[in-house]
C-alpha cells in the first residue's frame, strides 16, 4: 500500500498541465476523466518525437521515414492488441474515437444485415453515441429499437433482455461495459452469454472500461469492441474498433479512398487485406503512435493496480460525499459493482452553478446531461454534477471539492 | 467576472422563485428550444392582443442564470407591443441582473430564453404577417444570439 | 529575389526533421510533399502547449481548461475559414482528412440526393477517395459513376463534361484541383460555370491546391470543398470539409452520437446546430489547434510568395529532369497549369527500383501509383516515380536528386 | 542491406529478362493478385499432371525484385509434386537472390509471386481434393505469408 501511494504521488510528475493554476491562482483540481483525461510527458514527447524525426506518409513508399512511420504505426496495432488481449492483429481498427467506431459498425455492418422489425436492443444508461447511430439505422431499416431498463440502484435489468431476446428478432445487443454517469459495472458475463445462446451478436462500449480496468476481449466473447484514446491518456482524435475476423470478413467497407482498396478500375473495385480495409486514407499516424506511448504507460503501472487505486478514491469519496447534507448520490454504492465516476446533485441547485462556483476554487467537474439524456430522463433530472477520477487524483483533491461544496451551500443558503 | 459577482441574492431569489413561470393554456403562440450543451430547456407561451404581448409565461429546467434570465425578460416583454418585443437585446436581459461579462459557455445559459422568445415571435409574425423577409431577418437575429 | 531566396533558407530552420540523416548518413532530401508534408517547430508546439496546458473535452464543460479548450478549438475554425475565404464559419466541419471529408458527402448528402440511373462525373485524375466513395454509392442507388477524359498533355477534356450535362441526370460533378499526380490545375472557373448553367453541384477536392496557392471558395463558386491538414504542415488526423451553407441545411447527419444532437430521447431526436450536427463525438481537439498554428504559418509567409517558389522550383526540376537521357515526364510542360509535382519514368526502370536505390542516398521519393490506378490506366503504365516541393525544398536538393538518377542508371546500366 | 547487394547483377538480368515469363492458355489452375500499396500485380498459370507441377508460367508487372523472384520461384516450382510445391518457403526464393535482409516493403514485392503460388495451389486443391481443412491451412499461410 505505502508504496502504491508512493508511486502515485511519481505519477503526477509526468503531468505537466496538473502544474498549473486556473482562475485567481488556484491549483488545478481535475476531476473530469471521464470526459478526457490528461496527458503524461511521455505520451507527448512521442508525439514530438514522431514529428521531429519519423514523419512521413505511411504503408506506401520505400524511403527510410516512410518504413520508420509505417513501423512506429504498426506497432502501435500490436500494442492495443495486447493490451485487450486481440488474438489476431488484423482484427484492430483505427479509428477516430468511440463514436466513428461505433457509428462504422452501424453502417458496415448494420446496413447489410438488419431489415424490417428487426430488433436492436441498447440499455437506459448509454452515452449518445451507442443509441443515436441506431437510431438513424433502425429508422432507415424500419427496424426498431429497444432499451433494457435499469433499476434504482443503476444496474440493468437483464429480465428486459430476456424479453427482447425471446421475440427471435433481435440483431445486435450492445452496451456500455462501464455507465459514463452511473460509474455502474455491466454484467457483462450474463448478458454476452444470453446473447450467443441466441445467436445474437454484441457490441460493447469500452469507453469507460479500457483505461480504467484490466479488459480482455477474447475472455468477453462479444463480437464488436469500441474505446477512445483520448480518456486513456492517449491525444485526442483516434480510438479504437475491435471486430471478431469471422464478422469483419463479411463486412463491406465503410469509406472508400487510398490504402482501403487492392484494385482500383473505373468501374469496379476489389479491396485491401484486414483491417486496411476499414482504413481509408491517410490515417492519424501521430496519434496512433502516441496511443501506444499511453498503452505503455498505463501497462507499466498495471491496470490492476489502477482498478485499485480508483477504488480508493472512490470509496473515499462516496463516503465524503454521503456526509455532505442535501447531496444526493445516484448508482450503487458497491464498489465492486462501480467505476470511478461518481454522479451527484446537490439540494436544490442546478449543476451548472455547482460546477461554475467550484471552478472558481480551481475544481474542475461536468455538468449536465453528459450525453445521456435518456439517462436523465430515466432518473427524472435535468441534468447531474459528475467527479471521475484517474490515476493522478488524490484524496486529498477529493477533500477539496468536498469544501469548495461548502461555498455552493453558502451561496445558495443551503 | 468571479462567482461573488454572478451569483448575488437577486439571482438565487429568481431561481427560486422565478416570475412569470408557469404556461399559458389559450396562448396565441408557444415555442419551445434547448441548449444542445448542458440541457437547458425552455418554452415560452404568449398571448398577444392588437400587437401587444398581452400575457407571456415560460417554463422548462435549467441553472440559476437561465432561471433568473428568463424572469427578467419576461418581465421586460410583458406588456409591450411586437416591435418593442423585437427590439429587446442581449444587453437588455444581461443588464437588468448585472451579467454583461459572462463567461462564453454561460451566455447561452442566459440568453437561451431570448432565443426562444425572437423564435416565437418569428412563428407567430410568419403566420399572421406575410413579409416574410421580416420573419427571415428575424430567424437569423435569434440563431446568432451567440 | 534575394530576399526571399533569404527568407526561405530561414524557414528550413523551423522544420526540425530537416535536421536528420537517413540511412548512411546521408542528408534527408525529402521530396513527397504531396503525400504529407513535414511540421515546423510552430506546429509541435502548439499542440505541445495544448497537451501541457489547455486540455479539456470542449463545448460542454462551465470550468476554466474546458473553457480555453473550446476557444482554441473554435479560433481554428474562424482561421480555416479565413484561409479560404468562407463568409460563414458554421459551414467549415473538421474531419479526419479530404477521404472523410468526401466520403461524408456520399454518405449524408449522396444516399438522400442520388437516385436510380442518376450520374455522378468525376475524372481520371483523381485520387481514390475521389472515386472510390462515388463508386460505393452509385451502386447503391443504381447510378452511373462517368469520368472526364484527358488529353495527352494532362489536361481534362471538357467536352466529356457537356457531353454528360447534356443527358440532364448529372446530380454532382466532382474533380481536384490539382492533380497529385500530374500537378495539372483543373480549369476549374469553365467547370463549375458549365455546371452551374446547368444546375448541378460541383465538389472541388483541395488536397493538393490548399498547401500551394491561395484558394478562394467564394471566388471558386463550388458547392463542396475538402482539404488535409498533413499536407499544408498540419498534423495527421485531421481536415476540414466546406459545404454551402444552403445545401448543409438540408442535409442529413452522418454519424450520431455526442455534440451532433439538440435533445435524444429514446425514439426520436432531435439535431444541433451546423457545424456541430456534423460534428459528433470528441473531436480531434490538440490537431485542431495545431493545424490552426500550421495556417498562421502559412498565413505569414503569403500563398503567393510560396506558389512562386514552387514555381521557381517546378521550372528548374523541370528543366533539369528534361535533360536526364530517359527520362519521361509526365503532364504539361505549362508552370502555369502545373502545381509542384513531377511524375516520372526513367527508362525500363521501375519505380521501385528508382526510389529503392536513391533512398539510399537520402533521397525521398514516391514511386507506385499514388492512388491514381485509373490514372495510371490512362498512361498506360503500372507505376510512375513522383518529386513534389514545399516551401522548405530548394534547388540544390533538385540536383541531388538529378545527381542520384546517374547512379539508378549506372546499376541498371542505361 | 545496401542497394548495391539488392541490386546485383542477377536481378537486373531477371528483370529484363525473366524466365517463365507469359500464359499457359490450357492451364490446369490460374490465380492473380496484386499487391494494393504499390500496384505490382502478377498472374500465375500451372498446368498439373500426375500431382506434378509439369509447366508454370507468370506474367503480370512489377519492380526487378518483384520479376527476379518470380522467375526463380517458378524455376523452383517446375517440375515438384504438389507437396514439395506447398513446402516452398519464402527462404528458399530470398536465399537464391541473396535477399535475407530485405526491407519489410520490398519484402511484398519480393513474395507477391510466392503468395500468388500459394493462392493458385489451394484454389486447385480446393477444386480436386476434399481435404477442405488442407485447403483452409494453405489459404491461411498465403494470408499470413508478409
Ligand atoms: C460510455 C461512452 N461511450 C462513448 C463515448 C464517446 O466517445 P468519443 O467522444 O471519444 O467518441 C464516451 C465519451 O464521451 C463514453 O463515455
Ligand atoms: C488529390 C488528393 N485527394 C485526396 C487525397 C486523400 O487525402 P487524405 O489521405 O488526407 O484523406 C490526397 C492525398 O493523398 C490527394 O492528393
Amino acid at each position: 500500500m505505502q508504496s502504491a501511494q508512493a508511486s502515485f504521488e511519481n505519477i503526477r510528475k509526468d503531468f505537466p498541465i496538473l502544474e498549473r493554476t486556473v482562475r485567481e491562482n488556484k491549483t488545478l483540481v481535475y476531476l473530469d476523466n471521464a470526459s478526457t483525461t490528461q496527458k503524461p510527458n511521455q505520451v507527448i514527447d512521442a508525439i514530438n518525437d514522431y514529428y521531429r524525426n519519423h514523419n512521413a506518409n505511411i504503408h506506401r513508399a520505400v524511403y527510410a521515414l516512410a518504413e520508420e512511420a509505417t513501423e512506429l504505426y504498426e506497432k502501435s496495432r500490436d500494442k492495443v492488441a495486447n493490451f485487450i488481449n486481440v488474438k489476431n492483429r488484423v482484427e484492430v481498427i483505427f479509428v477516430r474515437g468511440t463514436t466513428e467506431a461505433i457509428n462504422l459498425v452501424a453502417y458496415a455492418w448494420g446496413r447489410d444485415n438488419l431489415k424490417e422489425d428487426d430488433i436492436i436492443v441498447t440499455t437506459e444508461y448509454e452515452h449518445h453515441s451507442n443509441i443515436v447511430p441506431w437510431q438513424l439505422l433502425t429508422r432507415e431499416k424500419g427496424a426498431k429499437l429497444e432499451y433494457i431498463g435499469m433499476n434504482d440502484n443503476g444496474e440493468l435489468n437483464l429480465d428486459d433482455l430476456d424479453k427482447y431476446l425471446a421475440t427471435g428478432k433481435v440483431k445486435l445487443v450492445t452496451f456500455s461495459l462501464v455507465s459514463n454517469v452511473l460509474g455502474t459495472i455491466s454484467d457483462a458475463e450474463t448478458i454476452i452469454s444470453k446473447c450467443k445462446a441466441a445467436g445474437v451478436l454484441t457490441l460493447v462500449d469500452g469507453a469507460q472500461a479500457v483505461p480504467h480496468m484490466k479488459v480482455d476481449v477474447e475472455k468477453l466473447g462479444c463480437d464488436f469492441f469500441a474505446f477512445s484514446g483520448h480518456k486513456m491518456l492517449g491525444p485526442t482524435g483516434i480510438g479504437i474498433l475491435w471486430v471478431r475476423k469471422s464478422i469483419l470478413e463479411t463486412m463491406n467497407p465503410f469509406h472508400g479512398g487510398g490504402d482501403m482498396i487492392r484494385e482500383v478500375h473505373k468501374y469496379e473495385t476489389t479491396w485491401n487485406d484486414l483491417p486496411y480495409k476499414f482504413e481509408a486514407g491517410t490515417p492519424n499516424i501521430a496519434d496512433v503512435v502516441g496511443l501506444g506511448a499511453a498503452i505503455d504507460y498505463l501497462s507499466n503501472i498495471g491496470m490492476d493496480v489502477i482498478r485499485q487505486h480508483e477504488i480508493d478514491l472512490t470509496s473515499y469519496a462516496l463516503d465524503k460525499l454521503s456526509q455532505v447534507k442535501g447531496l444526493r448520490i445516484y448508482g450503487t454504492k458497491d464498489i465492486s459493482k462501480r467505476g470511478g465516476v461518481i454522479s451527484f446533485n446537490f439540494a436544490d441547485v442546478h449543476p451548472h452553478d455547482v460546477a461554475q462556483i467550484i471552478d472558481e476554487e480551481g475544481i474542475a467537474i461536468r455538468s449536465g446531461h453528459h450525453c445521456a439524456q435518456v439517462l436523465m430522463e430515466r432518473l427524472n433530472v435535468a441534468a447531474t454534477s459528475r467527479a471521475s477520477f484517474y490515476i493522478y487524483n488524490t484524496k486529498e483533491e477529493i477533500d477539496a471539492l468536498i469544501n469548495s461544496l461548502n461555498k455552493v451551500a453558502r451561496i445558495f443558503k443551503l | 467576472m468571479s462567482n461573488a459577482d454572478i451569483y448575488h441574492e437577486m439571482i438565487i431569489d429568481y431561481s427560486r422563485n422565478p416570475i412569470n413561470y408557469g404556461k399559458i393554456e389559450d396562448h396565441d403562440v408557444t415555442f419551445h428550444d434547448s441548449n444542445p450543451l448542458c440541457g437547458d430547456s425552455i418554452d415560452i407561451d404568449m398571448k398577444i392582443d392588437d400587437n401587444k404581448v398581452s400575457d407571456i409565461k415560460f417554463h422548462g429546467k435549467g441553472c440559476a442564470i437561465c432561471m433568473a434570465c428568463s424572469s427578467v425578460l419576461t418581465e421586460i416583454a410583458k406588456g409591450k407591443n411586437i416591435d418593442e418585443v423585437r427590439n429587446i437585446s442581449k444587453t437588455d436581459v444581461l443588464g437588468e441582473l448585472g451579467l454583461e461579462n459572462l463567461q462564453a459557455v454561460r451566455i447561452k445559459c442566459a440568453l437561451l430564453s431570448l432565443k426562444v422568445l425572437k423564435s416565437a415571435l418569428y412563428s407567430y409574425l410568419g403566420k399572421h404577417l406575410d413579409d416574410s423577409q421580416d420573419v427571415d431577418k428575424l430567424k437569423e437575429e435569434a440563431a446568432n444570439l451567440y
